[in-house]
């Protein structure tokens, strides 16, 4: 007779794993993929190509040379942190800046944490972040879409929507007039727009959020929240004002609000624990980035807001138990 | 009790006297978790006394190590009552003298002022605060 | 000990910065170039000198009780005095130290030093030990600036050494790249450290 | 349709077995009666080498307020009384028979007859429970008799008689429930009576509409027992959980169900309780499920106690060459045994037997803090946390986050898409932090 | 100019004077701080907090020295006999030398001698392991292999040999017992480290008949009792079929060792015998 | 020497005693100082007046309040001989990024701009700090204002005719802000002399 | 009114005392894990920074600049702070010796001269009136407890996951101060 095994219970065991949680997010960001192929062609491939691989690399070098483990960059972890990373960028960043970017967003945001599980901050925002602000120029240089797409270098650029409103919101012109230098949100939805990668297809976004909201992979708790209190909040603001302040429907479709909402505030290693905990924490992303957003320096606030939010992680899974049965 | 709910420091038992156990606690400075404190050498740690009722532990002696214990949000209340509290008193002071005469340095010295009929009031009450942060010992 | 260690442990042993960890606030705070490093550590060196000698001097004359407050007069005094003689002589560098200058005062390595060493030592060794960390500080308060200038700028000491027009990672030159470079600096020194 | 309010999971049920009709297993040539088969204080041995035992006769007394008395399962004689091998491979004391024919304590009334009528009163079954050894059969194994011992100033409402068979594979209970409703349901009235009573409810899930049926059926000529269907969520087996279900009252952390009127009995339980009270017979048999991936023919057997498992393997047609791992009970709950000369005992409900590639736990990775566990808890905890924390010692950290109120479902475990061994730590942790807990009270 | 003068130094002589009378009663107030000998006596211990001295770490450890005025029963086993003279210096006290310990692997049940009948899935902890079963050899004493130890060891003196699947100490053990505490079993010992590194101890702690230790572990003691017999110094006590050598009464005369039937006694760092066996040889390499 | 004894006479006593010596000493480095500080001070405004306008042989000196603000502007009239030959303005503007930005522009007597010299700023290291980069300064060479449409120094994106620095439009803006007042303020009182 | 406003968003998140700023980094990281202890912290802290701002607010504006004694800033100021805090001690202990009992058990001493120095100072060079001075001090007093709180938490999780030895302690604690500073940089510009 072979030799039996021993352990403790339960036996048996739910189909789910890491592997699959983590690629059921890549397929979902497939969408996103294509919409932003179309549109920034040549570029957007580069940039994505760059990104995955560099992020697989460093992960791989760190976990075998530094950290002295098995490598487990098989998981996906650090391939979402790659793709989402080239979400975020423009699709003409220099590639050592991309490289740069995941060095910092694997190796800083992750890896000096000890890898996957237990970075309190989102490593792709991270790398992100640490690129606007040590690059303002070429991570604020947009091409624009469709007419570069097969255009490497020297592509024509042109502000963002958001960037458009701070700057001429700064300039003393008033929302309707600006109205008109911004794409319809007809072309907001569909992505025709200048921005990051990954940010420009609403629709394209939905799509990918629906199918993990369908494979159980996220709830709908921190999408929900993030975007109703950004719509509350900048509702009430439009209400006050709206010369000063613009709809709430263009603080949805401009920017990356729906690929923060969706992928990066929804990444559980860095979001609550608990239903509760989660609709505080979309609400505070929310709020903070429509703060950052009307009335900060720079004119999208998802990632700060989301980094910002990060940090309380811990505090509100203090602050917000589950049930528990028989408690008082 | 939940040892969630409550704060222990350690210290050693240096008198018993008429009901009361005086334990020595060390205090330490913000810097003693600091591991550079042997270098720094500021004298960031002193003494204090806490008294505790002996009914609470019948059974030590002078010289042994005890843990003394208390409920957690009453550290908080003592945050409280020792400084959130005066320094609201010195800032609605602040603020509402300085509105009624616009000179600084009477504001400023009335805010400070402020705090003598504060502590006094704390002075006052200071029986009332005895029976409220009571402290046990645990092993 | 003979005087050599006294020097000498300062730098590598007992860094103040990366052994020690004392006096970060500074260390953060100035050295987003090296000379802006340079120019605290050195002004620093001079106060630990300084009041390391002094209160050596004076160490048996003053009462146990009284000798924290009569520490930060002596040492207020010369962080005073220097405070004066580079907005005399160095502005420049002065103004890019700005606060961090006074705040000398609370630099638990200086004052560190005076209770634990000064207080106990002979005038000759004092100095020594007060000479040897503060040299360990600017040491480390240079590095770190080096480091983060040439990461920051694309620059050492001031000259760049990449293409006039561009920038270098401003991160670096940030808040946020003070706190970074910093921890695996440190990081990196325990481990040289563990392994040698 | 109710269940209870918290978590829970709903794997594969997997029941194959409950189309089978109970199989009488053939009389093993020797049986191994464990002295220890209760929750509590191991029994005491009357009997010694060489002593002749007929079915039913006292072998062993409780001694310990939380014991049981052990009835001699077959007739035969003493061949020792010594250590043997448990199923974890520890040393525990059992005793040794060799079984000569099937000769039945005359006490014993081995007819077929269904008797209705209660004549005892409720001190006598409560007595005669404790004489007859009947214990919880819903997998505790707690002394039943003691259940219906209130303690002082409490007052017990509802009787709930435990039907659910949350756990996958397991199909015992659904089996008695169909095949001997009656007598179960005389069971459940002498327990009312016992525990002095007025309402008995019997929670069953949804996935066993035949005993529902014939249950339902039933309780027209037994006054004061209704049958709720449940809806069908592991662990809702669980007396708290079932409790909540059926009246959601929710039993207070750290405190037993009587504090919210209630005593849960198993419907095993509830039928060996009319075999001890009126049939005299006490427990020296039970049904045990056969089944798993590596059984030819999974069923369901009535088998004595004390029968070594192997027997059972053999008669339901198990392959030692590929079998990786047999587990006694079910799949969520069931412990891993060591060898197959364990035997069946009290608590035995199930034997499954897992072919070799479905024995091992998928590959243990990083928690990703994706919060399933959380969700999943039926009782509200945070197993990822706790579990950490037994991981790394932090017993503070598991004794403040409740890891005493984890009722070791497994839910966590089940469901972690890291592979976590939770549980394990989890169970680690609860062990150290009841230790602590007692070492402070002193 | 000299109005300058005059302010500053009145209000800085002010100021000097007020502080001096707070400080004045603040020092009435706070009475001696801490002993100055306490940091004294903390720079010269090791300061790797290990515990081994039996206090929670190392400054914990010169307060209790200090308090207790002598240096009687009090031993660093991180700093071994050199740092507890040169604190008994510093002190002008004396110091009880201590013999030198090490950790002992009381276990020989490696996977060739006690072969694995089951297999364990589940968390690395020999804790919960022990709560889960006997073992994959079916010892229910012995060792499970999964690393307590190891982990528990701050100064990296243990490691889990990969042929064997026991763990091993190294020569830099410094005895502070965290391993004795974290296993499960209580199979580690420590020992003194006896001459020159040599030490003789009886490599089991299966207190079972000598029939079903055998059948687990072909090196389990059975409980003969042949050692005893043999020792001249009467070292070897048997105790719940258990044999035990006292290492203080042990005086490596090695007569015990080849006694064993089943190699069960254990010799460390002697010189090999003339006729060695293959046992022997893999037992005194570990 | 034993140590002193921590009695209230020795504590008053010995800290009287050092801070006397401080109070003085400090006093005395101060006295010392001061001249060198004040020098430093002068050279550094005398260094950026002398950078943006021609040489001179003697400065004169006088404020005007411009006309949206309380705050003084300084004037230095830069005089060789009889003839002025330029003026420097220390200018100011709020709109920074963070806080004042305190400019010298030296306006030439036919009322371009011969350089400027931001004296005292806080914007951020790497991205504000360009305006005192060549690159910056060179775009004010030459310029006069009053030839610009609407008599205004705006950067490009609020239709002037200065390419702000990248990512930096906000110090860019508020450089032109201040050298706007300065202009200002010049041809409101500049000449009043 | 809305100078307050700026001057307090400003010292809280747009230029965070700690992580912006650089002062009182000691007790940043050295302080324990313990989110209620950086709570009682940074009430002290707030009273002190709050009192030690009006002192030295008045004896700069009417004792030294009268006097045109500016250089002596630095000396009178530490003594004053110093002297400050021992007299707290003292005065609470005098009233209510349980209420400084529960405190000495709960909290470590105060020792972040540097933060309450460097805001003193900050106030005098800013040129703020009294008023704006406390609340510039009460702001940055609210903005080290938010920065400690944060870091509590952290550090409280970062225990339990155990982060990698090369980075266990301090490097960890600084690349953590680090990110939070970058994600602080969004608030950038919140106030001009
Ligand atoms: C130590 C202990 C004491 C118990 N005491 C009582 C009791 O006095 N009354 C009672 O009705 N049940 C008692 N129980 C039984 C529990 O309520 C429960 O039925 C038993 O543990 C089995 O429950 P389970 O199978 O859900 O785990 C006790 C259980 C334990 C472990
Ligand atoms: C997770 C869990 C699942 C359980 N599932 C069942 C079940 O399906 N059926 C059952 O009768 N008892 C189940 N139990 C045991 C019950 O909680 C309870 O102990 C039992 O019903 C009491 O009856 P007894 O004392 O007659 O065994 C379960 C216990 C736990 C902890
Ligand atoms: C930390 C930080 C510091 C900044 N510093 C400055 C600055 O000093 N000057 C400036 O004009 N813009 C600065 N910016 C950028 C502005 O926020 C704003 O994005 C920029 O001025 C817009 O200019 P652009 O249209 O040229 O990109 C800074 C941004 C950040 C995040
Ligand atoms: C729903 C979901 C969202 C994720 N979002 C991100 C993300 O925004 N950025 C990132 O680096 N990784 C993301 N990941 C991958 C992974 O969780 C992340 O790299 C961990 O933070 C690494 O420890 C995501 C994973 C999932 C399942
Ligand atoms: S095993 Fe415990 S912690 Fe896990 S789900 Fe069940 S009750 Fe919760
Ligand atoms: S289910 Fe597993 S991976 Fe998810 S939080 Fe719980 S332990 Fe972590
Ligand atoms: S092997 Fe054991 S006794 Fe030796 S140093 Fe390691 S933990 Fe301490
Ligand atoms: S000696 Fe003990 S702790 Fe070490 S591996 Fe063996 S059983 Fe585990
Ligand atoms: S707090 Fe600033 S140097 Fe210590």
């Amino acid at each position: 007779m072979n030799r039996l095994t021993v352990s403790g219970s339960p036996h048996v065991h739910d189909v789910m794993s890491v592997k699959s949680v983590m690629w059921g997010v890549v397929i979902s960001l497939i969408p996103a993929m294509m919409v932003s192929f179309w549109y920034f062609g040549l570029g957007a491939i580069f940039v994505t190509a760059v990104a995955i691989v560099s992020c697989l690399v460093f992960e791989y070098l760190i976990q075998k040379f530094l950290l002295k483990e098995t490598p487990t960059i098989t998981d996906g972890s650090a391939m979402i942190t790659g793709i989402l990373l080239a979400f975020n960028v423009p699709s003409s960043l220099p590639w050592w800046q991309i490289m740069i970017g995941s060095a910092v967003a694997i190796g800083i945001g992750k890896m000096s944490f000890g890898g996957l599980g237990k970075n309190p901050f989102n490593p792709a925002l991270v790398g992100r972040v640490f690129l606007l602000i040590s690059f303002p120029v070429d991570m604020t240089s947009w091409p624009t879409a469709i007419e570069n797409r097969f255009v490497f270098f020297d592509a024509a650029t042109g502000p963002t929507s958001l960037g458009v409103l701070k700057e001429n919101l700064m300039a003393g012109e008033t929302v309707p007039d600006i109205i008109s230098k911004l794409p319809s949100y007809q072309e907001m939805f569909i992505g025709q727009m200048n921005g990051s990668l990954g940010e420009v297809s609403a629709f394209a976004l939905l799509l990918g959020g629906i199918y993990m909201l369908y494979r159980k992979i996220i709830t709908w708790h921190i999408p929900f929240s993030f975007v109703a209190s950004a719509v509350i909040f900048s509702g009430i603001l439009w209400m006050v004002n709206p010369a000063m302040y613009i709809d709430p429907m263009f603080h949805i479709l401009a920017g990356g609000m729906l690929l923060g909402a969706i992928y990066m505030a929804t990444d559980m290693v860095t979001s609550p624990m608990t239903p509760a905990g989660m609709l505080v924490f979309g609400v505070g992303c929310g709020l903070l980035t429509i703060l950052i957003r009307v009335f900060g320096a720079y004119p999208e606030g998802v990632s700060f807001a989301i980094l910002i939010m990060n940090a309380f992680v811990p505090l509100i899974n203090r602050g917000f138990k589950p049930k528990r049965f028989g408690g008082k | 009790m939940h040892p969630s709910d409550q704060i222990s420091h350690q210290g050693v038992v240096r008198t018993i006297e008429s009901g009361k156990i005086i334990v020595r606690i060390l205090s330490a400075s913000a810097c003693s978790a600091c591991h550079a404190k042997g270098a720094c050498g500021l004298s960031d740690t002193e003494e204090k006394l806490v008294e505790v009722d002996e009914l609470s532990a019948p059974n030590v002696k002078p010289g042994d190590t005890v843990e003394v214990v208390m409920r957690k949000e009453l550290g908080l209340k003592a945050v409280l009552y020792a400084y959130f509290l005066p320094f609201v008193f010195v800032l609605i002071t602040l603020i509402a003298s300085y509105s009624v005469s616009g000179s600084e340095l009477l504001s400023g010295l009335l805010s400070l002022i402020i705090l003598v009929p504060y502590y006094f009031g704390l002075y006052f009450f200071r029986k009332k605060l005895e029976t409220r942060f009571v402290f046990y010992i645990s092993k | 000990m003979n005087k050599w260690t006294i020097f000498s442990r300062g730098i590598i042993r007992e860094n103040p910065v990366f052994a020690l960890l004392l006096g970060l606030c500074p260390t953060l705070g100035v050295t987003s170039s090296a000379i802006n490093g340079m120019g605290m550590g050195l002004a620093t060196m001079f106060v630990l000198i300084m009041s390391n000698m002094m209160i050596s001097l004076l160490k048996n004359v003053i009462p146990d009780k009284v000798r924290i407050p009569a520490f930060i007069v002596v040492i207020a005094s010369f962080v005073t005095m220097v405070d004066f003689i580079m907005a005399g002589f160095a502005p420049g560098i002065h103004e890019q130290l700005g606060l961090f200058i006074p705040l000398i005062v609370v630099n638990c390595v200086v004052l560190g030093r005076a209770e634990a060493f000064a207080n106990k030592n002979s005038v000759l060794s004092s100095t020594i030990d007060g000479a040897g960390m503060g040299l360990g500080f600017t040491l480390a308060l240079t590095l770190l600036g080096a480091i983060r200038e040439i990461l920051g700028s694309g620059a050492v000491f001031g000259m760049k050494f990449i293409p006039a027009s561009a920038d270098g990672i401003l991160v670096f030159i940030l808040a946020p790249g003070a706190f970074i470079t910093l921890g695996f600096l440190i990081a990196l020194i325990n481990h040289l450290r563990k392994t040698s | 349709m109710k269940t209870f309010a918290l978590g829970g999971v709903h794997p594969e049920e997997a029941k194959v077995s409950a189309a089978k009709a109970v199989e009488i297993l053939p009389l093993p040539q020797k049986v191994i009666v464990p002295l220890g088969q209760n929750l509590g204080a191991p029994s005491k041995a009357l009997v010694k080498k060489g002593d002749e035992v007929k079915v039913g006769q006292l072998i062993a007394t409780a001694e310990a307020f939380i014991s049981s008395n052990i009835h001699s399962p077959v007739s035969g004689k003493v061949e020792k009384v010594d250590d043997y091998l448990d199923s974890t491979g520890y040393r525990r004391p059992a005793i040794f028979i060799d079984v000569i024919g099937d000769d039945w304590d005359s006490t014993i009334d081995t007819s077929k007859e269904i008797v209705s009528e209660i004549s005892l009163s409720s001190t006598e079954i409560i007595q005669k429970m404790k004489d007859m050894g009947i214990v919880g059969l819903g997998g505790a194994t707690f002394p039943s008799h003691v259940k219906l011992m209130l303690p002082d100033g409490k007052k017990a409402e509802y009787l709930i008689i435990n039907g659910v068979e949350c756990e996958p594979y397991l199909t015992s209970d659904h089996r008695l429930m169909l095949e001997r409703g009656e007598e179960m349901m005389i069971g459940v009235r002498i327990l009312m009576k016992g525990l002095q009573v007025q309402k008995a409810l019997i929670g069953i899930e949804a996935n066993k509409p035949d005993a529902i049926q014939a249950l339902t059926s039933l309780v027209a000529h037994f006054p004061g027992i209704e049958v709720h269907a449940l809806k069908v969520q592991y662990p809702q087996g669980g007396e708290k959980q079932l409790i909540k279900a059926l009246l959601n009252r929710e039993v207070p952390s750290g405190k037993l169900p009587i504090e919210v009127g209630c005593v849960v009995n198993n419907v095993g339980t509830a039928f060996a309780v009319y075999e001890a009270i009126q049939k005299n017979k006490p427990l020296v048999e039970r049904i045990v499920t056969v089944t798993g991936s590596n059984i030819q023919n999974p069923g369901n057997y009535l088998v004595r106690i004390g029968t070594p498992v192997r027997e059972l393997l053999e008669k339901a047609g198990w392959n030692p060459e590929t079998a990786g791992k047999i587990i006694n009970g079910g799949p969520m709950m069931g412990k891993a045994v060591s060898s197959t000369d364990v035997p069946v005992v009290k608590g035995t409900s199930g034997i499954l037997v897992f072919d070799q590639e479905e024995s091992k736990r998928p590959n243990v990775q990083a928690c990703i803090r994706c919060a399933k566990c959380v969700s999943v808890c039926p009782m509200g905890l945070e197993p990822y946390l706790i579990a950490r924390a037994s991981e790394i010692g932090m017993y503070e950290i598991a004794e403040n986050e409740h890891a005493m109120d984890c009722m070791e479902c497994g839910s966590c475990q089940y469901t972690c898409p890291s592979a976590r061994p939770l549980l394990d730590h989890l169970r680690l942790g609860k062990n150290k932090v009841a230790h602590i807990i007692r070492t402070r009270k002193n | 100019m000299n109005e300058t003068f005059l302010y500053a130094v009145i209000s800085l002589v002010a100021l000097g004077a007020t502080s001096a009378v707070i400080l004045f009663f603040v020092a009435q107030k706070f009475k001696v701080i801490e002993d100055p000998r306490i940091d004294i006596v903390n720079d010269a211990l090791p300061g790797a907090n290990c515990g081994g001295c039996g206090f929670a770490g190392c400054r914990n450890f010169a307060e209790s020295i200090i308090k207790a005025g002598s240096l009687e029963g009090f031993s660093c086993p991180a700093g071994g006999n050199a740092t507890m003279t040169s604190v008994a210096e510093l002190l002008g006290m004396v110091a009880a030398e201590t013999e030198p310990q090490i950790a002992v692997i009381r276990c020989n049940g490696s996977m060739i001698n006690s072969p694995a009948k089951v297999q364990l899935d589940g968390a690395d902890s020999c804790a919960f392991a022990h709560y889960l079963f006997a073992g994959e050899g079916g010892c229910s004493h012995g060792c499970l292999g999964l690393a307590d130890c190891v982990r528990s060891c701050i100064f990296d003196a243990i490691y889990m040999d990969s042929e064997s699947g026991l763990p091993i100490v190294k020569d830099n053990c410094i005895a502070c017992g965290a391993c004795v505490k974290a296993c499960p079993r209580a199979i580690i010992e420590l020992r003194d480290k006896g001459k020159k590194d040599r030490r003789i101890f009886v490599s089991c702690v299966n207190q079972e008949k000598g029939a079903p230790a055998k059948k687990n572990c072909s090196v389990a003691c059975i409980g003969c009792g042949k050692c005893v017999k043999v020792c001249p110094f009467e070292a070897i006590t048997m105790n719940n079929n258990l044999a035990y050598i006292d290492y203080s009464k042990c005086k490596l005369c090695r007569k015990c060792v080849p006694e064993c039937p089943t190699d069960a006694i254990h010799e460390l760092n002697f010189p090999p015998r003339k006729i060695v066996t293959t046992e022997e040889a893999a037992t005194a390499s570990v | 020497m034993a140590k002193k004894e921590s009695s209230l006479i020795n504590m008053i006593s010995t800290l009287v005693l050092i801070t006397l010596v401080a109070g003085v000493a400090l006093a005395g480095v101060y006295d010392l100082t001061k001249e060198p500080i004040a020098r430093s001070q002068k050279a550094k405004l005398e260094k950026a007046i002398k950078a943006v306008i021609p040489d001179f042989e003697e400065i004169r000196e006088y404020k005007v309040k411009p006309d949206d603000s309380d705050e003084e502007l300084v004037f230095y009239e830069g005089l060789k001989g009889d003839s002025i030959v330029g003026v420097a303005i220390q200018t100011y503007t709020d709109k920074g990024f963070s806080g004042r930005i305190s400019v010298m522009v030296g306006f030439l007597p036919d009322g371009s701009i011969l350089n400027t010299e931001v004296i005292k700023h806080q914007e951020t290291p790497g991205l504000g700090t360009k305006l005192m980069d060549e690159a910056w300064k060179i775009k004010f060479r030459g310029m006069n204002i009053a030839e610009l449409a609407g008599e205004a120094v705006k950067v490009t994106k609020d239709q002037g005719t200065v390419d702000a620095i990248t990512a930096a439009t906000i110090s860019s803006r508020a450089f032109c802000d201040a050298v706007q007042r300065a202009y200002n303020t010049k041809k409101k009182g500049g000449k009043n002399e | 009114m809305e100078n307050i406003i700026l001057i307090i968003i400003a010292a809280i998140f747009v230029n965070n005392i700690v992580l912006a700023q650089f002062l009182g980094i000691c007790p940043f990281l050295g302080v324990s894990s313990k989110i209620n202890t950086a709570a009682g912290m940074g009430g002290a802290v707030l009273f002190v920074m709050t009192l030690a701002t009006i002192i030295t607010f008045l004896i700069q504006h009417y004792i030294l600049n009268p006097l045109s004694l500016g250089f002596l800033q630095t000396i009178t100021f530490i003594l004053v702070i110093a002297a400050l805090v021992q007299m707290v001690e003292i005065i609470l202990k005098k009233v209510s010796p349980s209420l400084y009992q529960a405190l000495g058990i709960f909290l470590p001493l105060i020792t972040t001269n540097c933060a309450v120095l460097g805001v003193a100072i900050l106030v005098i060079q800013k040129q703020f009136n009294l008023v704006e001075s406390v609340v510039f001090a009460m702001a940055n007093a609210v903005g080290f407890t938010l920065a400690l709180i944060i870091f509590a938490g952290i550090r409280e999780h970062l225990d339990l996951m155990g982060v990698p030895k090369g980075m266990r302690g301090i490097p960890i604690a600084l690349v953590v101060a680090g990110l939070l500073s970058l994600a602080f940089m969004g608030f950038a510009g919140l106030v001009k």
